[in-house]
């Protein structure tokens, strides 16, 4: 496929941070008309190459040509107007205005300057539709979740350029782990999409770690080491293997061997009980039972409640009805406090915004959990802390492995990773993760299943959620099955319950 | 270690353009006052601009150093010059009433009950901050209103004046030959420090300003910690109260604390603390607000013309505030100097020297919020 | 009224119901406002009916009287939304009314003159502030209060002493009465309401008022989605600045004369209309309608308190606060919804 | 709030019923300003006046305001003491349109109209100055003082009246009379308050030790300049030569300890007056242009004996 010309190429991509070579002289390629994967692991600089090219950070050496020109690409603004339009890594969207306004804002069709709301209102519902959503456009943004403000924001960048004429019309698509928390269904009108984009001559950079995706969709890959340049092949050219040895450095077995690992079906008494447990607006009431020891997966839709549930029963909502008992001794979900003395943790689905505090380094964030158990009065000790911090960045592989680098700086990936450590370390009874592997890399991401398996063979409950049924169907001696935010079905896991016998029961909703 | 490496690490401490300011003003007066430095010896006690610096500068330094922790929750507290007014006030008119006004028991009654009525004050301002969830510019705007009233209701619109020796120690008055507010002064920074870096106070108040929904997921109680703050500030407030009062023995219920608010937010900001909450420099707060006493004396030791004290002040506060941002140096100081002076994109060639500082400074805003 | 919310489509599973769509409607705080604001006027009627409370000409007053209010409030709105503060607008009033005073009765140019000067000036001392906010990213708290010692220093630079207008075309502008139904306006308090309007219009329907709600939200989020957030911001200051001079140009004419010391604090009674009105000081929510009611709701406190007529100097002071905390506390319960 | 019933209507029936006067104060930013609240308030009280007290917190706003409010409660008389000498004309015609009458307390305004106001009851802040300048020259020879004089000044708030006319006053007399011999070395404002005063003298002393006199604008000031002097180690009254405007109990108190030399009284007791004259304007009676009210300067072998005196 020897396409004439690319209509992005940037080469000798260099970019620092203080301490960091994020970058390192990164040659990239982009030809119209297809759609390029950007591969490697968490921390490689995936999302530092795209910020560069579209403004966000300035190069530090390098030159970015687009459509044979030589350009310096100064804001994300200027971006747009040379065609570029991206959806960053974490949602960036404004949750105080509505989800049309999201979509338009900044070109808002107008006549005579003044805002043509009624039309804005009709072609944002039409876009919307377009991705199959079926969203009020109207409501503001922070009413929905993560995985619908995931699509808005794809929505707008779909949308840039198609509407009243104004730009150069959309060149190049950057789509930054934007499947990240995304279940297969909108997966798959995300890919048609992309496909019919492609097809109308767009260059479509995607990033993602899931490789089923990249070889789902992509025609062909670039691969980062460590801020460096490793390797740009055809998708169809290079297995799912060599991929992983080329962003690793080495050779990958353990998925393998998880794929072999049987769960062990010795589960302890119960720890968990909940009755009744719900919230209106929320989830219907549910009767929910989690063993010492056990793994309670939760399959559902997108929207279907899951991260509701597991709220309810950390105490980060408060229930309006049902009570829930852990460890036999009832407990009063009123705050997270509840939760968390009585042994739950909650690792939240939006790291951004409800779990890690930016500012703050990374020993601080992990340690943040164990000091508010503890209390201000009783500082950990320096040395106990510094032990436990060092143990799980390494035992997480968080890099930079530099306890005082402040959070905010971190790639996405080992932000999450932080984010884990800080429950891990508070020894919880329950560990809710909700979606705990969202936008981590296929090593990591081995880890961290391994992870939970060596956590429940130790004794920890854990109630697993993600957007991959297979993750959860191979991690779980229990599912939940989630519709319509109502608990529908609890099913002991097996070798005869597949990915398609759980989309039954969720499209059956019935089973209980 | 080379001198330049040495000379970046200094520059990039977080208190070294609040220092380099500090002393810059400092040797402004040395034309004007060639003794400026000089510390006499008068009466048992030293005397000297310096001295009369930190001794003017103590309440600002109590009040800034309680704002610290209430700014770094994200919060602000505009009533702390009324509630300086009121402990004034209530101390004074409680001394006043006694027969014998240098009673060491009256004295230290007068002072706890000037106290409590701080503490009562940030407890309120907790309350409704954190409890009710009112935003905290408007929370505290009601006591500054509200609390001048109150003060001027207790000292009955008149200056209340006092003949206490005990009471005139606290902000008037020598030990060791030093100003007795510096002790004080120095106890509560101590006190401060220990109490915010030593528990895991200071942690917690960060988390809360940092990210409010993930404290609360972690299982912080932000609420104990606010009204926790507040309290604090308030005391600290309190204690300047009980200064200023007894500097000039007098109970003045509509000027004590006259927008002192503003001064140590402003010291505040200078030492360091962003206003939107997070990480906080109590050390950087003791210099900034020693930069605004110092350019207040400045002002009246130099011949600034009365009417132009403001201008000459607003000049001051944004050349501070333009040394300090990252951006204003790498745009001016350009090449040469930006590299040197804590750009913090340092050792790189100098290929694009003005833009990395930038984009650096930007970076970490990334993600916040 | 804004149209950012809309009557619900067809409800499905997923739209929260009505209640629930109610409390969480942005629009709700600004009909608390209005609705206590009523409240306390009926109360202010029920109690001083006997001292011509009830007089139309009262509420006429609270125009004629907070008209300049209004403006800087107005204009504080923008910044608020924005997720910034100004303090320097009581300073830039003051100012305003030094600077004009003396252009016209020192320097005898005609108001007709002095009137885009002085605009141009708060508009350019906006400019400086925003631009020094936006590019060397310092906190808007401490630039705008640099810019409060500014000009309120530059009025005593003009000058110590108060001067007084007598131009004649002032005074007949400052007197001026527009007669409405057996009471009047006065010319200031119509030209807030314009001001009013025009803010209502340009924040709702232009790109440039959305962009004010979108900075608002989330600043990092606007710069990525592409939006020119530095020049928002800047021009939200440079507004902020304009409203200022024109509210001090209104206050010139509602008291004909410049003095050093106008308007102190009152960068904070216009924060407090704001607030009051429903807008978050974090920024990205609100609306400019509720700053009227602020700015009205001020404006009752202050006249019931005048009305009262009995109260010593500080019981004022108390009285203010303790009404303005009933009012807040009272708001609050109205709004309070639900945490989720 | 409300008075019984028989005064709520009493405006409107008018003659024998009693005067409701509306009074607006400037605030209550001082001693001084209370004992002029409090005085007003007793004397109403006495003469059988219904008064509608407004405290206009220092702002020119709040008292144009007030006065409409006044206007729209139909008081019979209105009377205040104006915060800024300017900017009156509107309001006030308001006030002549509905045939109110109305009394300045304390200091003038500059209007287009004379007729706008009927009269001023109060003392002059420029004669203030002039007054302190002429005793100075007492107190100077007194003590004996020779040669050139080194005067430090503290100003009252800056850009405010009584702060500009008593720096006026006092450089009018030394422009006059003293051109040679008298200097101002040194002058800053302390904002009328003690910790003001106490830390502008701390700077001034420290850059012209060698100050012989002080002026400061009120008592406040001086005493807290009293204290910064005695920690520098000098002898205010002594060393220092101080004279200050006002007269509250304080100062006469510093003043019979020796430590102020002259006191310019400014009298804040006019409620008793105030309210004679607001008899006569209600009964249409002609009255002077100016009252003044009645003022003295104290030397120090006076302080003694009128310490006991002072009310305030
Ligand atoms: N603003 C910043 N300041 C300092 N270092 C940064 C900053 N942004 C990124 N880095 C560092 O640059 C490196 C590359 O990060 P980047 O976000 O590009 O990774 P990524 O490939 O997108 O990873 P992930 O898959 O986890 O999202 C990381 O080591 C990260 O810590
Ligand atoms: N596709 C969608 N269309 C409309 N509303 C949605 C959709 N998805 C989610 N929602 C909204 O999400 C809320 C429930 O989301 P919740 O966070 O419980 O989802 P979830 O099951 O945790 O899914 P995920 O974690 O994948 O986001 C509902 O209130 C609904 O309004
Ligand atoms: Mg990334
Ligand atoms: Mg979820």
């Amino acid at each position: 496929m020897a396409e004439p010309r690319p209509v992005l190429e940037m080469a000798g991509i260099v970019k620092e941070f203080p301490g960091v070579r994020a970058l390192s002289g990164v040659d990239f390629r982009l030809f119209p008309g297809e759609i390029h994967a950007l591969m490697g692991e968490n921390g490689a600089g995936k999302s530092t190459l795209i910020k560069v090219l579209t403004g966000v950070y300035s190069l530090d050496g390098g030159t970015i040509t687009l459509d044979g020109k030589s350009v310096r690409i100064a804001s994300p603004l200027q971006a747009q107007q040379a065609g570029i339009s991206t959806v960053y890594q974490e949602v960036n969207l404004c949750p105080n205005l509505s989800v049309a306004e999201n979509i338009f804002i900044g070109r808002e069709p107008t006549r005579a300057g003044r805002i043509q709301w009624k039309r804005m209102r009709k072609e944002a519902a039409e876009l919307v539709d377009r991705l199959g959503l079926d969203i009020d456009v109207t409501a503001p943004l922070s009413s929905y979740p993560l995985a619908v403000q995931q699509l808005v924001a794809i929505v707008r960048s779909v949308g840039t350029g198609d509407s009243d004429g104004e730009g150069s019309g959309t060149k190049v698509l950057v789509l930054d782990e934007p499947t990240s928390s995304l279940d297969r269904d909108e997966v798959l009108e995300l890919f048609r999409l992309m496909r019919q984009l492609r097809d109308e001559g767009v260059a479509i950079l995607f990033v993602s770690h899931f490789l089923d995706q990249i070889y789902e969709i992509c025609d062909r890959m670039t691969v980062l080491r460590n801020g460096t340049l490793v390797g740009e092949h055809m998708v169809s050219e290079l297995d799912q293997v060599g991929l992983i040895q080329l962003m690793i450095g080495k050779a990958l077995d353990q998925l393998e061997g998880l794929h072999e690992h049987q769960l062990h079906s010795d589960v302890g008494e119960t720890l968990v009980q909940a009755d009744g447990l719900g919230r209106t607006g929320g989830i219907a009431p549910f009767d929910l039972e989690i063993k010492k020891g056990e793994v309670l997966g939760l399959a559902g839709l997108l929207g279907s409640g899951r991260t509701e549930l597991a709220r309810l029963l950390f105490g980060a909502d408060q229930p309006d009805s049902g009570t829930v008992s852990i460890g036999g001794k009832q407990v009063s979900m009123s705050a997270p406090n509840d939760g968390i003395d009585a042994g739950v943790a909650f690792c939240s689905e939006n790291r951004k915004t409800e779990g890690l505090v930016p500012d703050l380094t990374v020993r601080e964030n992990i340690i943040l959990a164990l000091q508010a158990a503890r209390g201000w009065t009783r500082p950990i000790p320096v040395a106990q802390r510094d032990e436990l911090v060092a143990k799980y960045i390494k035992a997480l592989d968080i890099r930079p492995a530099n306890p005082e680098a402040r959070v905010g700086q971190l790639s996405g990936g080992n932000q999450q990773k932080v984010l884990l450590a800080r429950w891990l370390i508070t020894q919880p009874k329950l560990l809710i993760l909700d979606e705990p592997t969202r936008g981590i890399d296929v090593g990591a991401k081995a880890e961290i299943q391994k992870l939970v398996v060596s956590l429940s063979e130790d004794g920890m409950s854990v109630l697993y959620i993600a957007a991959e049924l297979e993750e959860v169907l191979r991690l779980s001696h229990t599912i939940g099955v989630l519709r319509d935010r109502r608990l529908v079905a609890q099913i002991a896991n097996g070798p005869e319950i597949t990915p398609s016998r759980i989309l039954e029961t969720i499209a059956s909703g019935e089973h209980q | 270690m080379t001198t330049s490496s040495r000379w970046r690490a200094l520059t990039h401490h977080n208190l070294f353009w609040p220092v380099a300011v500090l002393v810059v003003l400092l040797l402004v007066n040395v034309p004007f006052t060639p003794d400026f430095f000089s510390v006499g010896m008068t009466n048992g006690h030293l005397h000297g601009s310096l001295v009369s610096i930190v001794l003017f500068g103590s309440p600002l330094i109590l009040v800034a150093v309680g704002m610290t922790l209430v700014i770094a929750t994200g919060g602000i507290d505009l009533s702390v010059g009324a509630v300086v007014a009121i402990t004034g006030a209530l101390a004074c008119s409680y001394i006043s009433d006694q027969a014998d006004q240098s009673a060491l028991s009256a004295v230290l009654l007068a002072m706890g009950i000037g106290l409590l009525a701080a503490v009562i004050c940030g407890l309120w301002n907790g309350f409704l901050v954190a409890r009710m969830g009112i935003q905290p510019i408007i929370a505290t705007l009601i006591i500054m209103v509200a609390g001048r009233g109150v003060a001027q209701l207790i000292t009955d619109g008149q200056i209340i004046t006092i003949n206490s020796k005990p009471y005139k120690l606290i902000g008037g008055g020598y030990w060791l030959t030093l100003p007795f507010s510096i002790f004080v002064v120095a106890a509560v920074v101590a006190v401060t420090v220990v109490l915010t870096r030593r528990t895991a106070l200071g942690l917690l108040v960060e988390s809360v300003g940092g990210n409010a929904e993930a404290s609360r997921l972690v299982g912080i109680r932000s609420l104990r910690i606010k009204i926790m703050v507040y309290v604090f500030c308030a005391l600290c407030a309190g204690i300047a109260g009980l200064m200023i009062s007894s500097n000039t023995s007098a109970a003045d219920g509509n000027n004590a604390g006259l927008w002192i608010e503003l001064d140590a937010i402003l010291a505040v900001v200078i030492g360091g603390t962003s206003l939107l909450g997070g990480r906080f420099s109590i050390g950087g707060t003791v210099v900034g607000a020693l930069v605004i006493q110092t350019l207040t004396t400045t002002i009246y030791t130099i011949g600034v013309p009365t009417q132009t004290n403001l201008v000459f002040k607003a000049a001051v506060v944004i050349v501070v505030c333009l040394l300090q941002s990252p951006k204003f140096r790498a745009k001016v100081f350009g090449t040469k100097l930006g590299a040197k002076f804590g750009a913090k994109g340092g050792g790189k060639p100098a290929a694009a020297p003005a833009e990395p500082a930038a984009a650096t400074e930007a970076a970490p805003k990334m993600e916040v919020s | 009224m804004s149209t950012t919310t809309q009557s619900p489509t067809a409800p499905d599973s997923r739209t929260p119901s009505k209640a629930a769509r109610l409390l969480g409607d942005r629009r709700l705080p600004v009909l608390v406002t209005a609705l206590l604001f009523l409240a306390m006027y009926i109360a202010g009627l029920s109690r001083y009916q006997n001292y011509g409370f009830a007089e139309t000409q009262v509420f006429m007053n609270l125009f004629i009287d907070n008209g300049y209010l209004l403006v800087a409030a107005v204009g504080a709105t923008f910044v608020i939304l924005s997720g910034g503060i100004d303090l320097s607008v009581g300073s830039v009033i003051g100012f305003t009314t030094m600077f004009t005073a003396w252009l016209v009765e020192r320097q005898g140019l005609p108001i007709l003159v002095v009137i885009p000067m002085a605009l141009a000036v708060g508009a350019f001392g906006g400019f400086l502030m925003g631009y020094v906010i936006h590019n060397f990213e310092i906190q808007p708290f401490i630039v705008t209060l640099a810019g409060l010692f500014l000009f309120r220093g530059l009025c005593l630079v003009i000058s110590k002493e108060s001067i007084s207008i007598g131009d004649a075309s002032v005074s007949s502008m400052a007197q001026a009465q527009v007669s409405l139904g057996g009471a009047f306006l006065s010319v200031g308090a119509i030209v807030a309401l314009v001001v009013l309007a025009a803010a209502f219009y340009i924040l709702h329907y232009t790109r440039f008022g959305r962009r004010v709600y979108a900075i608002g939200g989330n600043e990092q989020s606007a710069l990525l989605m592409g939006l020119p957030q530095g020049g928002t911001k800047i021009a939200v200051y440079t507004m902020s600045g304009f409203c200022s001079a024109l509210a001090g140009l209104l206050f010139t004419l509602y008291i004909q004369s410049g003095d050093p010391l106008h308007a102190t604090g009152m960068e904070l009674d216009a924060i407090a209309a704001v607030v009051i009105g429903g807008t978050l000081l974090t920024g990205g929510s609100g609306y400019v309608l509720g700053t009227l009611f602020g700015v009205l709701v001020l404006g009752l406190i202050k006249s019931i308190i005048q009305f009262e007529g009995t109260l010593s100097s500080w019981w004022t002071k108390i009285a203010t606060g303790v009404l303005l905390c009933a009012f807040i506390l009272i708001q609050r319960a109205m709004t309070a919804r639900k945490k989720t | 709030a409300k008075e019984d019933d028989s005064s709520s209507s009493s405006s409107s029936e008018g003659g024998s019923k009693a005067i409701t006067l509306g009074f607006s104060q400037v605030g209550s930013e001082s001693g001084w300003r209370s004992a002029n609240t409090d005085s007003v308030k007793e004397a109403a009280k006495e003469a059988g006046y219904t008064l509608k007290f407004s405290d206009a917190q220092q702002k020119q706003e709040n008292q144009i305001s007030a006065i409409r409010s006044f206007i729209a409660q139909k008081v019979d008389v209105i009377a205040f003491s104006p915060v800024v000498v300017t900017g009156w004309d509107a309001v006030l015609k308001e006030a002549k349109a509905k045939k109110i009458p109305v009394v300045l307390t304390d200091r003038s305004v500059e209007t287009s109209d004379e007729s706008l106001f009927v009269t001023l009851v109060g003392s002059d802040f420029t004669d203030e100055g002039r007054r302190a300048a002429k005793i100075l020259e007492k107190v100077l020879e007194k003590a004996g003082h020779k040669g050139p004089v080194k005067i430090a000044q503290l100003e009252g708030t800056t850009g405010a009246a009584p702060a500009i006319e008593r720096a006026k006053g006092f450089k009018e007399v030394m422009d006059a009379d003293h051109k040679d011999d008298w200097k101002i070395v040194v002058s800053q404002t302390g904002d009328f308050t003690r910790a003001g005063g106490k830390q502008v003298m701390a700077a001034f002393l420290q850059s012209n030790p060698d100050i012989d006199v002080l002026f400061a604008h009120n008592d406040d000031m001086g005493i807290g300049a009293i204290q910064a002097i005695e920690a520098a180690g000098k002898k205010p009254g002594k060393d220092i030569l101080i004279v200050t405007v006002d007269g509250v109990k304080d100062g006469f108190v510093a003043m019979s300890e020796g430590k102020i030399n002259a006191i310019v009284e400014c009298n804040p007791l006019l409620g008793p007056q105030l309210m004679e004259v607001v008899k006569k304007v209600k009964d249409g009676e002609t009255v002077e242009r100016w009252i003044k009210t009645k003022e003295s300067d104290f030397m120090q072998d006076q302080a003694k004996e009128a310490l006991p005196t002072r009310k305030y």
